[in-house]
Formats: C-alpha cells, structure tokens, sequence
C-alpha cells in the first residue's frame, strides 16, 4: 500500500494534466451525448475541435520540435480523407461493415488512411533531407497543391472527381467520442515520443544541426519519422474528418488549412503541446461561433482579428527591441515574484526546467541561413570523386 | 503571460459550452414557433454570394408577398412566414454546424442549398431529420436523392441533354467548342451529359477546360478561336471573363451558348455586354431580363425591393420565389385534403405532409420560371424522384453584330 | 501558329509572375526574408487601378504605384522591422498574418463580389498571328522594367549599396551604408512592381477579388524558387519558364488540369536536383 | 529482365560509382593517420599532402597562423567535408568519405571554434545528446512511445552518467541550467563533456582556450590531461596560445597555407625558422 502511495506521490501530475481534461471532457460530453442530451450543434463542434487538435499537436512536432516549417500539413490530411473514406465506403456496404456499428471499418480506415498518408510524409520528408526553411516550406507547400489537384482530377469511379467522395457518416453521437479518443492517442504518442531520448535527438537538431551530426544523431532517420508521424496523425484526422461528412472534397484542403493549423500552432507557443490544444480548441470554437454572429461580408472581421492577433503576439514574442520589456513585464515572472517563489537551479529537481517548452523564438538563424553543405569545388560529386581518382 | 492567457482562453471555452448547453432540451426545436420558418443555407460571402444573396432576397419577397396574403389569420392558411438563412460560403464543411443552426434555430421546411456541392451534404443531415427540402439552384442529380428532397431547377443532366438535343437539331455541320471548369460539379456534369447525347456527326469537339481560381484565358481562348458554337456549362463570372478577354480573338460570328449559369451575365456591373460581339444565348428557366409575362412582374417587385445594381437577380432568385410559393401553395392543398397545420408543427410531420402532395400527380404549381405564354403562369410539377417537370426556354441575351 | 501564340500568351503570363517574382526575391536577398505578403501587395494595386481607372488610365497607374509603395513600406515599417534579427520562422509567419489582414480589410471595404472592369485594347493582326494588344504591351513593359532593374542595381549608387547590403549586412553597415534605408528602397521597389504586375494581370483578367493576388503571389513565388530565389536573373529566368510552362499545359486540353501540379512537380524536381534553384547561390556554412 | 538488370548494374558502376572511393584498411600503429589528405575549393587548395600520425594517448597539437587550414583538417577528419584527395585511418580503419555521423561512431569526436551547443536544452541534456549512440543506452521508438520499463531503465542510467561526466568539469551545480545561460568558460567544458559522452577514441579540440582567462586556461589544461590519462584517451587539438600549446602538447604539426610547415616534437617543431617566419611574417 505505502508503495502504491509512494509510486503516486512520484507521478508528475503535471505532465499528465491534459490527459486528465481531455479524458474528462470525453466522459461527460459522451454520457451526456448517449443519453441524448446534446444539440447537434455541439457534436459537430466537438468532433471540429477533435479534429483541430490532431492536426495542430501533429504539425507542432515539425514546426516546434523538428524546427521545420510545413506548409502542406492540410495535404497529409487530405490523402487520409480520401483513402481512409473511399476504404470506408467500400466496407461499409460489405458484411464488415456492420461490425461493431460500423467501428472494424473505422478502425480499418484509420489504419489505411494514417498508412498512405505516413507513405507521403515519407516522400515529403526526403527533399526535407537536402533542403531547409523556407525552400522546404515551398516544397510542402507544393506537395498539399498537387495532391489537392490528383484528387480533383481523378474520375468519378474512383474518388468522385471534382464532386467529391461520398464518404460514409458515423453516428454523430459517438463520433466525437472517438474523435477525442484519437486526441488522447495522439497526446500520448507525441508526448511519450518527444520526452525520450528520440526527441531530445530531434530537439537537438533542431538547436543545432551539425553538432548533433557531430554528436552521431542520425538526423536523416529522425528528420524522416518527425515527418513520417506528423503525417500519420495527420492522415487519422483526415479520416475523422470524412466520417463528419458526407461528402469530401480537396478543395477543402487547400493551403489556407494549413496555413489555419499553422497558425493554432504559432498562437499556442511552438512547441508547447498544451498551449496548441488549447488555440486549436479556442479558434476552431470561435471560428464557428463568430460564423453564427458575424452575418454577411463582416464575417471576414474575424480573419482580420485572428491576422491582427498572429502579428502582435509573433512581434511581442519576438521582437528583438522588446526582449527587456519582455523580461520585466513578463507576467510569469511578475508572478513567481509575487509568489516568492526563488528559482534556485541548484535546488531544484532534476526535470525542473522544462527542455521540451521552448519560447517561440527557436534560434534559426543557422538552421535556415545555409541551405546545404555543398561543394565549392563543383556542381557534383562526381567531380570530387574524380579527384581522389587521380590521386 | 502565457499561462494567464491559456487561463482566460480555458475560462472564456467553459462559458462557451456552458451556453452551447444552454440551447439543448427538447426535440421539436419548432415547438414555440408562431410563424412557420422556413431555413435556407447559401453563400452570402464569397465568389458564389451573387447567388446566395438573390435567393434570400427574393426568397423574403415571396414571404412578405403571402404574409400580406395571411394577414390577421385571415388566408387560407392561417399561418405567417418567416426566413432563416446561414451563411455557408459555399463550403461543404460549414454545412453541419450551419444545418445544425437551422434545426436547432426552429426551421420546419427548407429550400434546402443554394448551391450543389454544400447539398451533398445538407440532403443527407435534412434526411435524417426528415426536414422536407425543395431547391431552387442545387442542379446536382443526386440532390433530390432521398424522400424528402426536390428540386425547383433543371438536374444538370436534364440540362446538359437538352442542351445536346438543341445542339443536335439547331447546329448540324458547325465546329463546336466547350469551355468548362473541370474541377465543378455543375459544369463537369452538364459537359458530360451533353458529350453523351451529343450526334456523333459532328466528329471531335474542342474541350478547353479551366480549374481553381484561373482567371486568365489566353490558352482557353486560344483553342476555341475557331469554333462556331462555344458551348458554356458555366457560371456567368468565369464566361463574362471569357467573353471580354476573347472578344477580339473568337470568331466575330461564333455563339455562345450556355446554360442557366448564365442567366444574368448581361446584369453583371462593370461588364458591357454590347461590347462582345458575339452572339451570347442560354438554355434556363428563367430570363432576368423579360420584357413581358409574369417574369416581368416579377422582375419589377425585385427591383422595387433591392437595389439591382449591388444585389442583382438571376435565375437563381427567380427559383427561390417559386419555390416559396410551391411550399405555399402545397400546404394549401394539404389544408383543403383536410390535414391540419399548426405554426408549431414538426418538421417530420409537416415532410410527410408536403411529399404526399408533391408526389401526387395532380398537383401542379404555376410559376414564373419555366416557359410562360403571354401573363400565365408556366406550369410546374414534379415526379417522386424529385426531379422537376418543366420547360426551358433558349433566351438570347445577346445578338451577334452584324 | 497555334503554338506561337502559346508561347506569346505564355510569355506575357511569365513577364507578369517574373515582375512579382523581383520583389520577392528582391526582399530575400537583401532583408533575407519572405514576404509572404507580396502577392496581397498586387491586389492593392489592382484595387487602386480599379477604383482610378474611370477618372484617368495614367492617374490610375500613377495613383496605384504611389499607393503600393506607401502600403508595402508602412508594412516594412510595422510589421518586419521590429522583427529584424528574429528568426526567418517568425518573420514567416507575420507575413503571413499581414497577407491574411490586407485580405480580410480588403473584403471590409470593397466587399468579397467579384468587381469586374472591362478594358478591351483590341488585338494585333501580324499576318495570320493574331495577338491582344494588352498582351504585347504586358510582355514589352515587363522586359524594359527587367531591364531598367538589372541596370538599376548594376550601375547606380543605391543599387550597389543593395548589393551589398545582400552580401554582408554588417560589413555594408560598417562602410557607411545606411542599411534601414536600403531595405525601406527595396520594398518600394518591390512593392512598385507589384504595382505594375497588378496593372498587367489586371488587364488579363478585368475582375477584382480580395484574392486577386493569391493566385499570381503563389505561382511568382514558385518562380522565385525556382530559378533560385535572391538571385535577380534567376526571378526572371523562373518566371518566364513557369509562364511558358503554364501556357503549354493549358493549351493540351488532356493535361490542362493539371497544370498547377506540374508546375508544383517541376519546382519539387529542380529544387531536388539543385537546391538552391536555377541561378541561386550556394551558401556555405562556417564550421 | 536479367539483362535489363544487368544494364542498369554496369550503368551505376560506370556512371555513378565510376570513381568512388574503395576503402581499404591498413596496418597501423597510430589511432589517426592520414595520408597525403587534402581539399580544394574551386582553385583554393585549403589543404594538402597533410600527413599526421597520432600515437595512443598523445596529445598533438595543430597551430598555425589564420587560414592556414586548421579547422578544415578537423572538417575534413569529422566528414564535414569530403577530401578531394587523400585518405585517413581511424587504428587502422579507412574512414575516408564517410558522413559525420559515421565517423562520430567510428570513434571521432570534436568540439567547436565557434561553440555550438544546444542553446535551448538543460546542460545535463547536452550531455544526454552525446550519449544517444551509446549501446548501453539502446532503447527503440517503440520502446519510447510505450513507455516499457526499458525506457524508464535506460533515461535513469542515462541521466546518471551525464552528471558523472558533468562532475570531471564542475559542471554538476549548473546542470539544469539552460546551456546558452552559461558563462562563456564553461560553455567550452560543456562541449568537451558533451563529445566525450559520445565514446570517442580521438578527440577533437578546436581551440579549446580560446576566450578564457589563464586562470580557467590553466584549468582547462588540467582537465585536458585528466582526460587523456582517466579515459584513455588520444587528443587533437588547434591552438594559437604558445604557452598552452607547449605546456600540453606531445607533439605539433604546424600548417601554413593548407601545407604542413614542420612537425615533430613541440619544441622542435615550434623553433623550425619556417615557422617562426610564418608566426612572426619575416
């Protein structure tokens, strides 16, 4: 028993606490739903919200841990949608798709749509390997275009062409629940991965890639899996998302849903994993909410807002003039000193300072100002290689 | 700073979902009504708010026109009017939340989507809550899919093969061209039915499609310079863009002919038709720009109402009036069969009651869309599928100069 | 013939994507950022054009250069400069928070209807070739301003200093260079450019949206990289292929649809092949 | 098919890997020793004919006066970048144009002129980085993600033997500190822990004194000979600072122009009149 208590005791309740929420959250939102107590409108915006967290805690392992910027996440979920749908609806007419209330098929599609989209995380990931920054944002960027367009260009047998796949719709009562219990997997498989000596390789290479080449990191296998399981979660969001609907199409997944996950991201402080629940939890609430107030062309006032708020929060955070005004009204600080609590590093446990929350500002500056380590000598390696020949 | 925050945004969430809650209770969210709401779901922002905004418009004329009717509980019915309308961008994806609205906002009947692809969509959400639904603009065939839902505008494969068939009969022996978006369900399903009806004897056709956001049509225009006829299963923006960019390089005497996507391309503002000088024709329902019959009626109380500059009709409007006045006149059949009513009524209930009226065969509604003879009105009916009966008309917009 | 007029139309398209491709390459080279913005910066100007162009051709072409440079500057002013020496992510994403603002403001005033203005210059019959005029007119200007800003950063003071800020900020500031400055220069020019690429796509299309930029921003974008973005022949070179590239796939009717995946693939496949794009620079990193 | 196999076969042999290194392993006595290693960058001959042999538990020494290569033998010895002509043995063992990462396994490990040191992590995982590769430490992906025992297991042993190494340098109180907060000393001893977690069998020092006061020099020289006697190990290091040079090297190479000068013996070697000539530009 007093072993028991101990083990408690030594539990980091901290880390677990958006476990906690989110588990919360999913047992009285779905006995409240079972029962037959919520709106529509609810379950659609919780299975929105499901959604939004995927993507923005998936994409926050490139962006905020990898130290990459990807443009195209909207794509993986895209080739998730799509395959994971058209794999739904061809089972859901077949005996397996009575199973468990049509959950085999679900879980089918989930496997096959996070599969092919872990496959184009792949792909994607290999230019990743030779370019950097902005060059690999346009790549990405890229990669989400010319998937929206094989998709919209594909005959109406396959996946429905410019109409869209006709995609089968979960019971909306259960389907959010599902939703959230894809969230929770996604926390505990990013989370786990990233504080473990594979993300503390990943943030290494991110802080500075060639030491950690230096230090032995094999930054090309981690480089490809910070992509390949971006990807995969990515593509189970997608697959969520064609079971909300009844019909998908790839314009949906156009560069300004990336750019929207984006920016839950930024908004929830790079590579801070709660804060980018709660921002894709609060935008995507307010983006359906403000849908409801805002009538007519005064909708877009909360585009405006959202753009208004990016820029003021990336030019505080940022800013390199405001790093003394940041440090004297930081209102953690003011805070901790009105708590009198004295950060003594010497004192304090070891796993105190948090390596896995970084402030938004990743110092890039290396990372992105050299593209490649390239030869001087000549265009190719054939050149040096003739070299050595000769020696 | 960012704790404080995320405790704000964490408190500002719960008060969000505590008022989501507020909403839930009962199941006939139409119990208090004392008007019966009928809900619409259209753009009225964006590329596609032209449409959606016509329709709301003329929509509330229709009901403003038959609450005068009802005033005082002293029509037929005894009931009021009113319109519900969510803003859908012509985005699919706001669909359920906005559906959701409309339901848990009182809706009984529906004009279902102004536009085909959110329709996919709204049948199947409207299906499960057995909400009848008749359209005035979602050509999709597969729109009226279910029971509960009808159409007030021709299928895209109605119009495609009557496009053929006049193609077939009018145009033997001319190079034809089609200029359609590859990416849109509208156009690409009106090209291939009429690909498919199309004689064979006028050999190869000469497709330039466009997809996205394209705007420039230097290639398309290219490829159809030498066509006779340019056919154009597209809305009017896309092709008054064609027209004008093209309007030196196409053949002076080629025709263009499309189908009720065009209708009001001679209203668009800051476009002069007179300057194409090609001739520009349509295959619709509906001409904004009668000059007689009950169109022109129509067209005058539009115009009266709004401002025809900033919120010009088209066919799409048109439609949405006549479809006010279908449910209208429908619910006065079922009143005189001796079915009863109430403001309040279920919109399940009220579903059975308009389908068993619009499925009988001896209900015909007479409208303004449709072809009209002099001041009557066209006749209009529908068979079960949901499909409507009606006739088009091939309105020319536009005479080529001479 | 056919074929001629492809490659003209083609040309012409690629003139307008290389003028959007300078700025951008322009501000990458000397203020080493991305101004996802530059593509929203055309949509003023073709609003601008929209709303001179009934009172005077020229006051509108004046008026929207005026108001281009004045919009991209007072951006540079507020948006990037607090920025300078942050990282490239966060100058990133403001830019793109500022394209997102311009969008969202423009639909506040002008409303999200398509606006369209008919601008008919008639065409060109060279024996059996006929070509718009607008089209010539696109494809001569956009040579003689390449031209003019290839002679600008070549021979002039303010052109060289450019240079060099681009190669070293801070040795050009320890000669002397007034490195603010320069960069305030670049975005007027940039930004001036963008005017004129907003007159000639304007003439193109003769319809105004709020995303009337998007479209031309992403693709110039794409030619920047393409031909290796800082490098000023290399935004020429991308945007002239990628205009050409376009024109050819729309003109085949089997693979017009799709055209924006190839030019996306011949990106993909060049920055594979060379990494730093057509002309761009290698730039190695100090062990 | 076969043929069409065969093809594609001598195609790559031909075309691709028509003059691809072909490693070949020596018989040797010394822990380093490179052969004629040289690069050239475009007409710039940044080294060459480099030949250095390090015997077991040296401490060697590579001066010379700015741009004359030094930290390009380092590159060049560390796969940053590939020589154009040359090859060099890590015990015997050819590792010419391996990548970095490679050869950081075979056994080389190197600091940095200017440092470069995971600014945004704690100083005890700077050192947790070095052990990444470190075969007691092996635990896969999945293991991670699922939190088995194993995963617990190896971060505990992991974390404690970062502090050891931290304790050799005094670094042990400041372990939880963030690696950019640390005085500009230290930093230096932190990247020297942190290549020595990596295992090496040569270390590579790339100015280790640079910036530090004689007090932290004469420190650092300490640690430096602590290292190579505890951990049995061989030591390369770049450095202007004669004093600390001749105090602590066994023997020196000194460059000049990407070409070897002298070599040898410290104090030969530094009293050759090339070198000299070199230093002091007669």
């Amino acid at each position: 028993m007093s072993k028991f208590t101990d083990g408690l005791k030594k539990v980091k309740w901290k880390n677990y606490i958006n476990y906690a929420a989110i588990g919360i959250v999913t047992i009285v939102f779905g006995i409240l739903s079972i029962g037959g107590g919520l709106p529509s409108s609810t379950l659609y915006l919780l299975e929105k919200i499901a959604i939004s967290i995927i993507l923005a805690v998936s994409l926050s392992l490139v962006v905020g841990f990898l130290g990459e910027l990807s443009l195209g996440h909207a794509g993986f979920m895209c080739v998730g949608a799509y395959l994971g749908g058209k794999v739904a609806a061809m089972l859901a007419k077949t005996a397996l798709g009575g199973v468990g209330e049509g959950i085999l098929v679900l879980i089918i599609a989930l496997v096959v749509g996070g599969a092919c989209a872990g496959v184009c995380g792949f792909i994607v990931g290999l230019p990743a390997l030779r370019l950097k920054g902005d060059y690999l944002a346009i790549v990405t960027l890229a990669f989400g275009e010319i998937v929206k367009v094989i998709f919209q260009n594909s005959s109406a047998e396959s996946f429905g062409g410019p109409i869209g796949l006709t995609t089968p719709r979960f019971d909306k009562k259960y389907l959010f629940i599902i939703g959230l219990l894809m969230v929770l997997a996604t926390l505990a498989v990013l989370q786990n991965f990233i504080k473990s000596k594979h993300g503390r390789a990943i943030t290494a290479i991110r802080d500075n890639e060639i030491a950690a080449r230096a230090m032995g990191i094999n930054v090309t296998k981690y480089k490809l899996i910070g992509f390949i399981i971006a990807a995969v979660f990515a593509g189970f969001a997608g697959v969520i998302f064609s079971y909300s609907q009844n019909n998908i199409s790839s314009a949906t997944f156009d560069y300004n849903y990336s750019i929207e996950i984006l920016v839950m991201v930024v908004l929830g402080g790079m590579g801070n994993i709660n804060g980018s629940i709660i921002s894709a939890t609060l935008i995507t609430f307010l983006n359906v909410q403000l849908q409801n107030v805002l009538k007519g062309d005064l909708a877009v006032l909360k585009d405006l807002l959202y753009a208004l708020i990016l820029i003021v929060i990336v030019i505080y955070n940022n800013a390199p003039k405001l790093k003394n005004f940041r440090d004297k009204y930081n209102i953690g600080n003011i805070l901790q000193k009105l708590i009198k609590r004295k950060h003594d590093p010497a004192r304090t446990r070891d796993d105190a300072a948090r390596w896995d929350v970084v402030p938004t500002k990743i110092s890039m500056d290396e990372v992105l100002s050299t593209d490649i380590i390239v030869d001087d000598t000549g265009d190719n390696s054939a050149d040096v290689g003739e070299r050595r020949g000769t020696k | 700073m960012k704790k404080v925050l995320s405790l704000i945004l964490a408190v500002v969430l719960c008060f969000g979902i505590v008022c989501a809650f507020a909403s839930c209770g009962t199941t006939n969210y139409a119990e208090n009504n004392t008007k019966i709401k009928i809900g619409i779901s259209g753009p009225l922002t964006g590329g596609a708010a032209i449409y959606g905004i016509a329709v709301r418009n003329a929509a509330q004329l229709a009901v403003k026109e038959i609450n005068e009717i009802e005033k005082d509980g002293n029509g037929p019915l005894g009931l009021q009017f009113e319109i519900d309308m969510y803003d859908d961008k012509h985005d699919p994806t706001n669909v359920p939340t906005g559906y959701a609205n409309l339901f848990e906002g009182g809706m009984q009947v529906s004009l279902g989507t102004v536009t085909t692809k959110p329709g996919l969509e709204y049948k199947v959400l409207s299906k499960d809550d057995n909400v009848f639904f008749l359209t005035p603009s979602a050509t999709g065939d597969g729109i009226p899919e279910f029971s509960n839902g009808y159409q007030m505008c021709f299928a895209d494969s109605n119009q495609g093969g009557a496009s053929a068939d006049y193609f077939n009969a009018n145009y033997q022996g001319k190079k034809i061209g089609v200029f359609y978006k590859a990416d849109d369900e509208y156009s690409k399903g009106i090209f291939d039915q009429f690909k498919a009806k199309l004689n064979a004897s006028f050999g190869t056709i000469v497709e330039a499609p466009f997809t996205g956001d394209a705007t420039v049509f230097d290639s398309q225009v290219n490829l159809l310079k030498d066509c006779d006829v340019i056919f154009m299963p597209i809305y009017y923006t896309p092709a008054s863009q064609f027209m004008s960019q093209g309007a030196t390089t196409v053949k002076a005497n080629a025709i263009y002919y499309g189908c009720d996507g065009l209708d009001g391309i001679d209203s668009i503002e800051g476009f002069d038709i007179t300057t194409i000088p090609q001739e520009v024709s349509y295959l619709s329902h509906f001409n904004s720009n009668a000059t007689e019959g009950p169109a022109k009626v129509f067209i005058d109380k539009y115009n009266a109402a709004y401002d025809e500059v900033k919120e010009p009709l088209n066919q799409f409007g048109a439609a949405a009036y006549d479809c006010v006045w279908a449910i209208y006149e429908a619910m006065k059949v079922a009143k005189a069969n001796g079915k009863e009513i109430p403001a309040n009524i279920a919109p399940s209930a009220l579903c059975e009651i308009l389908t068993e009226v619009f499925n009988s065969e001896s209900f015909v509604f007479h409208g303004i869309t449709g072809k009209t003879e002099g001041d009557n009105k066209s006749d209009i009916s529908w068979e079960s599928t949901g499909y409507v009966n009606k006739e088009a008309i091939k309105y020319v917009v536009k005479e080529a100069n001479a | 013939m056919d074929f001629l007029i492809t490659l003209v139309n083609g040309l012409s398209l690629g003139g307008i994507y290389a003028m959007i491709a300078l700025g951008y390459t322009m501000v990458y080279g000397i203020a080493k950022m991305l101004n996802f913005a530059h593509g929203d910066i055309i949509m003023v100007g073709g609003y601008t054009i929209l709303l001179f162009i009934p009172v005077n051709p020229v006051l509108a072409i004046v008026a929207a250069i005026v108001f281009c440079v004045i919009v991209g500057v007072t951006i540079e002013r507020f948006a990037y400069k607090p920025l300078r020496g942050a990282s490239p992510l966060a100058v990133l994403i403001t830019a793109i928070g500022v394209s997102t603002l311009l969008q969202s403001l423009a639909q506040v005033i002008f409303g999200s209807a398509p606006k369209i203005q008919q601008i008919n210059l008639g065409a060109l019959q060279l024996g059996q070739l006929k070509i718009e005029i607008s089209t010539i007119i696109t494809l001569v200007c956009s040579v003689i301003v390449m031209v003019a800003l290839h002679l600008f950063v070549k021979y002039t003071k303010v052109g060289r200093a450019m240079v060099a800020v681009s190669e070293d900020k801070g040795a050009a500031q320890l000669m002397g260079i007034n490195v603010n400055f320069i960069i305030m220069i670049t975005f007027a020019i940039g930004s001036a450019l963008a005017a004129l690429a907003g007159l000639f796509y304007f003439l193109k299309v003769q319809t105004m949206t709020t995303t009337f930029g998007a479209l031309p921003g992403i693709k110039a974008f794409t030619a920047a990289v393409i031909g290796g973005i800082g490098s000023i022949p290399g935004a020429m070179v991308g945007g002239l292929l990628l205009g050409v590239v376009e024109s050819i796939c729309l003109s085949i009717p089997a693979i017009s649809a799709y055209t924006d995946a190839i030019e996306f693939s011949i990106l993909i496949i060049i920055l594979l092949v060379k990494p730093t794009g057509l002309l761009g620079k290698k730039r190695r990193e100090k062990v | 098919m076969a043929k069409l196999i065969d093809s594609i076969k001598s195609f790559v042999k031909e075309k691709i890997l028509k003059n691809a290194h072909v490693r070949e392993n020596i018989k040797s006595d010394y822990v380093l020793e490179t052969r004629n290693l040289g690069i050239t960058f475009g007409g710039l001959k940044a080294a060459q004919n480099v030949n250095i042999k390090i015997k077991k538990n040296q401490i060697y020494g590579l001066i010379g006066p700015n741009g004359a290569g030094k930290t390009t033998i380092f590159n060049l010895l560390t796969g940053v970048y590939q020589p154009t002509a040359g090859t060099f043995y890590l015990n015997g063992e050819d590792l010419t144009g391996y990548s970095q990462e490679k050869i950081n396994h075979k056994g080389i490990a190197r600091t940095f002129q200017n440092i470069r040191l995971f600014n945004n992590m704690t100083v005890v995982r700077n050192v947790m980085v070095g052990l990444h590769n470190n075969p007691e430490f092996k635990c896969s992906e999945a293991t991670s993600i699922l939190r088995l025992p194993r995963h617990y297991k190896v971060e505990k042993a992991m974390r404690q033997r970062a502090k050891d190494l931290l304790k050799i340098f005094d670094l042990e109180d400041e372990r939880n500190n963030l690696a950019c907060n640390l005085p500009y000393g230290k930093q230096r001893k932190l990247e020297i822990a942190r290549a020595l977690a990596t295992n090496p069998k040569l270390l590579l020092l790339d100015e280790p004194a640079a910036g530090m006061n004689p007090n932290e020099t004469e420190d650092l020289v300490k640690t430096i000979k602590y290292i190579r006697d505890n951990f049995d190990m061989t030591i390369l290091l770049i450095e202007h600072d004669m004093k600390f040079v001749s105090g602590l090297c066994d023997e020196i190479t000194v460059l000049n122009f990407g070409t070897v000068l002298a070599e040898g013996d410290t104090k030969t070697a530094l009293s050759d009149p090339e070198v000299i000539k070199a230093y002091i530009g007669g």
